[in-house]
């Protein structure tokens, strides 16, 4: 009958939703449109957070979307006799589905709070290991120099190229020069605005060697998207060999020194 | 429909803003012909063929020397230069004498125009070598004691600061650009021919400001300050076209314009004379009138 | 299908403020003026807010068209704008890109969302809904419409001045938008931008003013608060939010003005250099800013979806034919989440530099708030239960608002979540999260109503089919769109990118960005479905009578179009809106104005 | 459903109109060089006796330049490198045309994915993003570089380029393009020096032009003209940079720029910098006593100089055209005029759109430690040698080879030694042995 047709039609439109929203999820990891690959102590635990919510809305989003859709398909008009039934309400349910959301709630809330403390607030004691400067819109990188403190003469000055130690504790100092940028790090869980006028620190170990990306995440201006730079996790002595190369670079005084330019 | 009236007005800002930007006011700029460009490139790529370019050199005729002379009167009121804004160094900049604009310098008697610049474009011979005597180019409380300097390509110019505050010489169009520290000198020599005269300034003072010509043949001269000038060895039986300048002039590219029928005076303040051998033309006075010069 | 609709009554056809009809016809200019322009009469005003409104969301979304193209196809050549660019060989400059966006959020927020709710439907319903024949203060009301014209030109206007309109996204953080120097549009355009936001701002402030009193003094006799549709409570619960957060907001935008202007430094630090020019005296800190446009803008949130939250509640029951499940908790949600709504707005702050310890609170609090929301959709799901569901139009949008809602409001809990809002804040996750809970959610809302109250507007109903034909198309393509903005967010693709593929994590997300955008093309496309009808139905559609959906609340015995002071008598409330399928009663519905002895005989037919 | 046949053709009326119109908005013209209009204004000033209107020989003109330049050089999308130019086709292929991936997925369109929204498609420094920015955009078109390895009017070295991009240009909007694959960078560079030489053979044209052609002449297309006399000397001056490079000297004894300026190896060297710095040097004429660059703020670069040249001269004439007395002018005489004024109009319409509003340049503040054209000593040393190319900055070495420079080569290393230690001077007071450290100024 064509009425009731038109009820089931909907109905099962809506049930697209649940179904194929499911499906894009659970499909995309395959085609490599997921989390990217975490080479952080700390992502782990971010990532398993992640997945913990996903499952935990995900099963509520079924749920509560199929009920929709089977109370569509039920109570279409043309699909019953008389009149609906009369309730105003139910306090039990009330207090059922307002008691078992809070308490998930709540153990969310204090589940994550020691993640959220790893990578935000239980700051290493140590000495910066380099000063990342944003500025619209390059990463301008200092790093201690020979003498290991900043801002001496010594210092030792690289733009968006920056290189880390892999398997140690690292302390930035987060600064910048003109707006609010955001120093993200998609590879390493790591996000961080800088504040002009703020120094604030950001601090990670990673696990692997390798080269990743480094995006600013917070609009600063017509050239945001330009703000583009790479860090490269390498082995202590490669990063110290890497320090002493560039450190040569900056004292150059003779020619020569160009060559290695268009190498790089 | 008063309720689709009513909101037009809305409705045509809303679009146009939607499709619209910042994008400053441009006249619109003469495009390429496509075709005919690439008739002219086939042209460029070929092998070279066909008649010479458009600055042909001026063929080789006639011997012996001529001469030319003048006298270059200003016809207008000159009125009083003025005096200069001296903002640095005070205690060195235009201390001995008060400093003026010397951009115009009539001679109150004789009412001669000075600092004109008269010069060969093209020329086929020289007669004398290019010397190797250096050309002065000095300052001195703050102001150059040269105002159009000439010298010809290869010759040296001996720049001297005898002043005793630094300066620097910013010779336009050129490679020099350098500090000369006070009581000291350098010297430069006069690299590429310059077509007109070029300014010449200090970036440390900015009112000061001269002018230079280097020329390969040196048939250049400057009137002095009765307004005469005279330009001595030009080749004979060849016609020479003379470019005369001054810096305030109104003529297109600094060219002064006299009304001089019989010279065929044009509005680039070009004349062409072909002079007999050992003649020397005297153009007599010529009147520059107050139209020509600029403020 | 169209429900049944009763006779027309006269009273249709000689309603004299009756929006369209004959106005044109008497009395010349100045009685057009006062009557259709200069009108106190609130369904005019209401009317005024819808149309300005509904343009002004087609400027948004032809700016998110823009937007979506540069995404999916980077610095290609633009249709139509790409002749703004013909000396750059048709690409967009990034700074135009940034300003697209500003504008498409700032356009769609403050120039429709919350005027079209609060300005549109609060004015034309408050009134007809609680049985009352005007605003209490009807001139404040007018002032309201027009105190949002300057607000129209100044964002208007600021597409054409030099450096384009605002580009500092529309949260404008300093010190890109206290610095003048630091983008090309943060000169001028962002001043306007500020002018109009503070006009805005005293455009709901008034009306919010306006609903507080009417709704708390000018009730009919027997409409208790307990009463109320709650449509009204969203709308109470929305002015309430808007006369305590706006302050904050207007107040922080004359401190950008004046530091931008005057040269203080309330948001830019000492010695803050952009662009080689020093703006200010600094000594400032452009946090501050943050926590104070969140203070506003966090309870507008609630602000632009509460009273669509009501709208669907009224929707619900009445193509369900069945009471709202759970009145008093429904109505108690929209009480905490306008409570909760303001210690929440530290939550857009987890990443901006503030202690890491004040990130816990508002963790906690943010937590909390997601609370009443899930309350709300379990009593939608309930109200459905055991209906008699016609599948109107505005049903549909109705139950898509409940469907979307959930999607929107599940999402919101990563956010919540610090740490995992460490790697999805400022991604397309965010984006795609309050597109679910603004578009999905109250513009369908809002269509919905449009459908809804289509009839007590124009006297005439919308078309039935071609309403279904653009719900049908918008769900697909809002989804297509915005849904896999989750997966992007999911990747960490950064939002505000003018061209992202050139960093190697997000390279391979193109192809999925052009689906996206013809998605988006579609929606936009499918919008004109929309217009079409609504302009035809306006003037040529079947005319409708007192009360085409048999709904109970009061503004359906109101003459369609309702006439000058609404109602042709004094409405007397006996009963709660939501009387539906009430046993023993022979129509499915009581009207709050049907006189008792009828439920009495209902009463007394349940007892048999 | 009930339908309403009505409904449906106003709705399917509706649909079909506003497709039509989507549909009918067709795509925008290919990128075309914008011609230099300053220059070409510049070069068609009216002259008397022209039996055509001046405005209509001057677009002629114009329009034949634009015709020549694209002969030489072809258009944006596909550009033309004749064998004399010396440039790599295939790089230039790579950074010019809209931005595509072609079959191997190779990026191409770099110059306008990267730089052409500043730098303008024609390399005029006017991008839609210029206007806005401080200091702006080069502008290629003159063909002079400010921070290079070479003699001041020599062309910058292939490598000066390179480095550049790799380094940006700290101070100013110009980023680093360092994370760029080398292949791109080098096209990159590539196409800037096709752009400046377009630029250059551009100026001369039209400066030919001026010079040497009566109004109603042609500009000669042969080869002999185009090729041998334009692109030639042009292109020579790029292919001759490698070898224009400037002699560095030996470094002195007491200079060790591994160590802090105030370190015993080097306190002899400062001192002798400072000295020359107030002294013979003449740094302190324009970066002040205080070398925080307040010595001059009131001069401009060469780019700006000529536009606020010109604009003076526009200004002045069209003054006095408003002033002159057109009453006992003879007709000659009075078309002349119109047609002078009418040109000033012009041009003075040009400088609105073509040219952006003059801006000074101040001298660098030396305790900031930037320094835009790179840090290395060996930057600094050739800052100090030639100056700065285009800007006020003079040099302190001889301007040529064999020249006399008011400081002697091995002594500009003290000048460089102390210039390195001022961000880190504590109080202008040098001598103290520990570190210094700087004012949190980076």
């Amino acid at each position: 009958m064509f009425k009731r047709i038109g009820g089931i039609f909907w109905a099962l439109l809506f049930l697209a939703v649940p179904v194929l929203g499911v499906a894009t999820f659970a499909i995309s990891p395959f085609y490599d449109h997921w989390l990217p690959k975490d080479v952080s102590t700390h992502g782990a635990a971010i990532d398993s957070l992640f997945y913990f919510i996903l499952v935990l809305t995900g099963v509520v989003f079924v749920v509560t979307e199929f009920l929709l859709f089977w109370f569509m398909w039920k109570y279409d008009r043309n699909n019953q006799e008389g009149h609906a039934t009369y309730i105003q309400g139910s306090h039990t349910l009330e207090v059922v589905w307002t008691i078992i959301p809070a308490a998930t709630l709540v153990f969310l809330a204090i589940y994550q709070m020691n993640a959220w403390a790893d990578v935000k607030m239980r700051r290493p004691s140590m000495a910066p290991t380099v000063e990342v400067i944003a500025r619209q819109f390059e990463w301008r990188l200092r790093y201690p120099g020979r003498d290991g403190t900043l801002g001496t003469a010594d210092d030792l000055f690289v733009v968006n190229d920056l290189h880390l130690p892999v398997d140690e504790d690292v302390l930035i100092q987060l600064k910048s020069m003109d707006v609010l940028h955001s120093f993200f790090l998609p590879n390493l869980r790591i996000k961080q605005d800088a504040v002009p006028g703020m120094k604030i620190p950001v601090w990670f170990k990673a696990r692997e060697v390798g080269q990743f990306d480094i995006v600013c995440a917070e609009l600063c201006g017509w050239g945001h998207y330009k703000m583009k730079g790479r860090v490269t996790f390498e082995s202590r002595p490669e990063f110290e060999s890497w320090l002493e190369r560039k450190y040569a670079e900056q004292q150059a005084t003779q020619p020569p020194a160009e060559a290695d330019v268009a190498a790089e | 429909m008063t309720l689709s009236t009513r909101f037009a007005p809305l409705c045509v800002l809303g679009l146009a803003a939607a499709v619209s930007g910042c994008s400053r006011p441009r006249i619109e700029a003469p495009v390429a012909d496509a075709a005919a460009a690439i008739t002219i490139r086939e042209g460029l790529t070929t092998v070279a063929a066909g008649a010479g370019g458009g600055a042909g050199e001026a063929q080789v005729s006639g011997t012996g020397w001529g001469g030319l002379k003048g006298r270059f009167v200003f016809a207008g009121d000159p009125g009083q230069p003025k005096p200069l804004v001296v903002d640095k160094d005070t205690e060195v900049c235009g201390k001995m004498s008060k400093l003026f604009d010397q951009s115009l310098r009539v001679d109150t008697s004789s009412k001669g125009l000075a600092d004109v610049v008269v010069f060969v474009r093209k020329s086929s011979r020289v007669k004398n070598p290019v010397p190797t005597t250096p050309v002065v180019f000095d300052q001195r409380n703050c102001e150059f004691l040269t105002p159009v300097l000439v010298a010809r390509v290869g010759q040296p110019i001996d720049v001297r600061n005898s002043d005793t505050v630094g300066h620097n010489t910013n010779i336009d169009g050129t490679s020099f650009n350098q500090l000369i520290p006070a009581g000291q000198g350098t010297t430069y020599t006069a690299a590429g021919e310059m077509g007109m005269p070029r300014p010449a300034t200090c970036n440390i003072h900015p009112w000061m400001k001269a002018y230079m010509i280097f020329r390969k043949d040196g048939y250049v001269a400057v009137s002095s300050a009765d307004g005469s000038f005279e330009i001595p060895d030009l080749p004979a039986g060849e016609p020479l076209e003379f470019q005369v300048w001054h810096a305030r002039s109104t003529g297109s590219g600094g060219g002064l314009v006299l009304e001089q029928p019989e010279l065929k005076w044009n509005p680039k303040g070009r004349f062409t004379l072909t002079l007999q051998a050992d003649e020397i033309k005297d153009l007599g006075v010529l009147d520059v009138p107050a139209s020509a010069i600029g403020t | 299908m169209t429900p049944p609709t009763t006779a027309v009554t006269p009273a249709v056809d000689h309603g004299h403020a009756a929006p369209h009809a004959h106005g044109h016809a008497q009395g010349g200019l100045s009685h057009f003026l006062s009557t259709y322009v200069f009108s106190k009469d609130h369904k005019v005003i209401g009317l005024q807010f819808l149309f300005s409104t509904l343009l002004w969301f087609l400027v948004g979304g032809l700016l998110a068209l823009a937007v979506r193209w540069q995404v999916a196809w980077p610095w290609s050549d633009v249709p139509v704008l790409g002749k703004l660019f013909a000396q750059e060989g048709g690409q967009m400059s990034p700074e135009f890109y940034t300003m697209l966006f500003t504008m498409h959020a700032s356009v769609m927020i403050f120039l429709v969302i919350i005027p079209i709710l609060a300005g549109a439907f609060g004015n034309f319903l408050i009134p007809l809904m609680i049985g009352a024949d005007d605003m209490a203060f009807p001139t404040l009301n007018m002032l309201s419409y027009w105190f949002m014209w300057p607000a129209f030109i100044c964002f208007g206007a600021s597409f054409f001045v030099e450096g384009g309109a605002a580009s500092g996204g529309w949260t404008s953080y300093p010190t890109l938008s206290t610095n003048p120097a630091s983008s090309p549009a943060s000169s001028m355009g962002q001043t306007l931008w500020l002018l109009g936001l503070t006009f805005v701002g005293v455009s709901s402030m008034l009306g919010s003013v306006n609903y507080m009193t009417t709704i708390i003094l000018m009730r009919a006799p027997g409409m208790t608060m307990f009463r109320l549709p709650m449509t009204i409570w969203g709308m109470f619960i929305t002015a309430i939010l808007q006369a305590f957060a706006l302050p904050v907001l207007t107040a922080a935008g004359f401190m950008q003005l004046s530091d931008r202007m005057l040269g203080t430094g309330f948001f830019s630090p000492e010695g803050n250099v952009i662009n080689n020019a020093i703006a200010g005296a600094g000594g400032g800190q452009p946090l501050l800013w943050q926590h104070l446009f969140w203070f506003y803008s966090h309870p507008a949130v609630y602000i632009m979806i509460l009273p669509a939250m009501g709208m669907v509640s009224d929707i619900l029951t009445v193509f369900a034919r069945k009471p709202l499940f759970g009145y008093r908790p429904m109505v108690y949600s929209i009480a905490g989440i306008a409570g909760l709504g303001f210690i929440v707005w530290g939550h857009h702050m987890f990443m901006s530099g503030m202690n890491p310890a004040l990130g816990i609170t508002f963790m906690v609090s943010t937590m909390m708030i997601a609370l009443p929301s899930a309350v709300k959709t379990f009593n939608w799901l309930g109200t459905l239960w055991g209906g008699r569901i016609q599948f109107t139009t505005a049903m549909l949008f109705a139950l898509s608002f409940v469907s979307m809602f959930i999607i929107g409001g599940l999402s919101g809990i990563f956010m919540a979540a610090t740490p995992v809002d460490i790697f999805i804040h400022d991604t397309y996750f965010i984006v795609a999260h309050f597109h679910y809970v603004l578009f999905a959610g109250t513009a369908m809302g809002v269509f919905a109503g449009i459908y809804f109250w289509f009839p007590k507007m124009f006297g005439r109903t919308m078309n039935e089919f071609w309403g279904k034909v653009h719900f049908f198309l918008t769900f697909i393509f809002l989804n297509g769109t915005f849904f896999t903005m989750h997966i992007l967010g999911a990747v960490g693709f950064p939002r505000r990118l003018a061209d992202a593929y050139h960093y190697e994590t997000f390279h391979h997300l193109q192809p999925m960005n052009a689906f996206m955008t013809w998605c988006a093309i579609g929606m936009v496309a499918t919008q004109v479905i929309f217009a079409a009808n609504f302009i035809y139905s306006m003037f040529w559609g079947p005319r409708a009578g007192r009360n085409p959906w048999n709904a109970n609340t009061l503004e359906w015995i109101a003459p369609s179009p309702p006439g000058h002071g609404n109602f042709d008598f004094q409405p007397v409330v006996h009963r709660g809106p939501y009387e539906y399928s009430v046993p023993g009663v022979e129509k499915d519905h009581l009207m709050q104005t049907d006189p008792p002895n009828q439920a009495a005989a209902a009463a007394a037919a349940a007892a048999h | 459903m009930r339908q309403s046949s009505p409904s449906h053709r106003f709705v399917a009326a509706i649909i079909a109109i506003v497709t039509v119109a989507a549909v009918g908005c067709g795509k925008t013209p290919p990128a075309s060089f914008r011609l230099n209009m300053v220059q070409a204004t510049k070069a068609t000033v009216p002259e008397s006796g022209l039996e055509k209107p001046w405005a209509s020989w001057s677009r002629e003109r114009q329009q034949q330049v634009a015709t020549i330049l694209e002969a030489m050089f072809g258009t944006p999308d596909e550009p033309v490198a004749l064998p004399e130019t010396g440039l790599d086709l295939a790089k230039l292929q790579l950074a010019a045309g809209p931005v595509r991936s072609d079959i191997v997925g190779r990026k191409n369109g770099l110059y306008r994915e990267h730089c052409a929204h500043c730098h303008g498609i024609s390399g005029d420094g006017m991008g839609p993003t210029a206007a806005f920015l401080n200091p702006y955009p080069r502008d290629y078109r003159q063909g002079k570089f400010k921070f290079k390895s070479t003699w001041r009017d020599a062309k910058p070295t292939h490598d000066d380029l390179v480095r550049l991009l790799h380094e940006g240009v700290i101070g100013t909007s110009m980023p680093s393009f360092a994370l760029l694959p080398p292949a791109q960078v080098d096209a990159l560079a590539e196409y800037v020096k096709y752009l400046s030489m377009r630029g250059e053979a551009e100026i001369a044209l039209f400066t030919y032009a001026e010079q040497e052609l009566g109004a109603d002449e042609a500009l000669p297309t042969t080869k002999e003209f185009l090729v041998d006399e334009v692109l030639t000397p042009i292109a020579e001056k790029w292919q001759g940079a490698a070898d224009a490079r400037i002699p560095v000297a030996a470094i002195p004894a007491g200079v060790d720029f591994n160590l802090p300026g105030n370190d015993l190896a080097n306190r002899d060297s400062v001192a002798r910098g400072k000295a020359l710095f107030l002294g013979d040097g003449g740094c302190v004429k324009c970066h002040g006593v205080t070398a925080l660059g307040d010595g001059q703020a009131n001069d401009y670069d060469d780019w700006n100089k000529a536009i606020v040249a010109v604009s003076a001269e526009v200004a002045v004439g069209l003054l006095s055209s408003k002033e002159a007395a057109t009453g006992g002018m003879s007709s000659d005489a009075l078309a002349d005029h119109r047609a002078r004024s009418a040109w000033l109009d012009s041009f003075a319409h040009v400088l609105e759109g073509d040219a952006l509003r003059p801006r000074t340049i101040p001298p660098r503040n030396l305790r900031i430690g930037h320094y835009r054209g790179g840090r290395r000593p060996i930057d600094l040393y050739r800052r100090l040698y030639t100056g700065i190319n285009g800007a006020p900055m003079p040099g302190v070495g001889p301007s040529g080879p064999g020249g006399k420079g008011s400081v002697a080569d091995e002594e500009i290393w003290h000048l460089v030694n102390y210039i390195r230690s001022l961000p880190y001077e504590m109080d202008g007071e040098l001598g103290a042995d520990r570190p210094m450290v700087a004012k949190d100024r980076f």
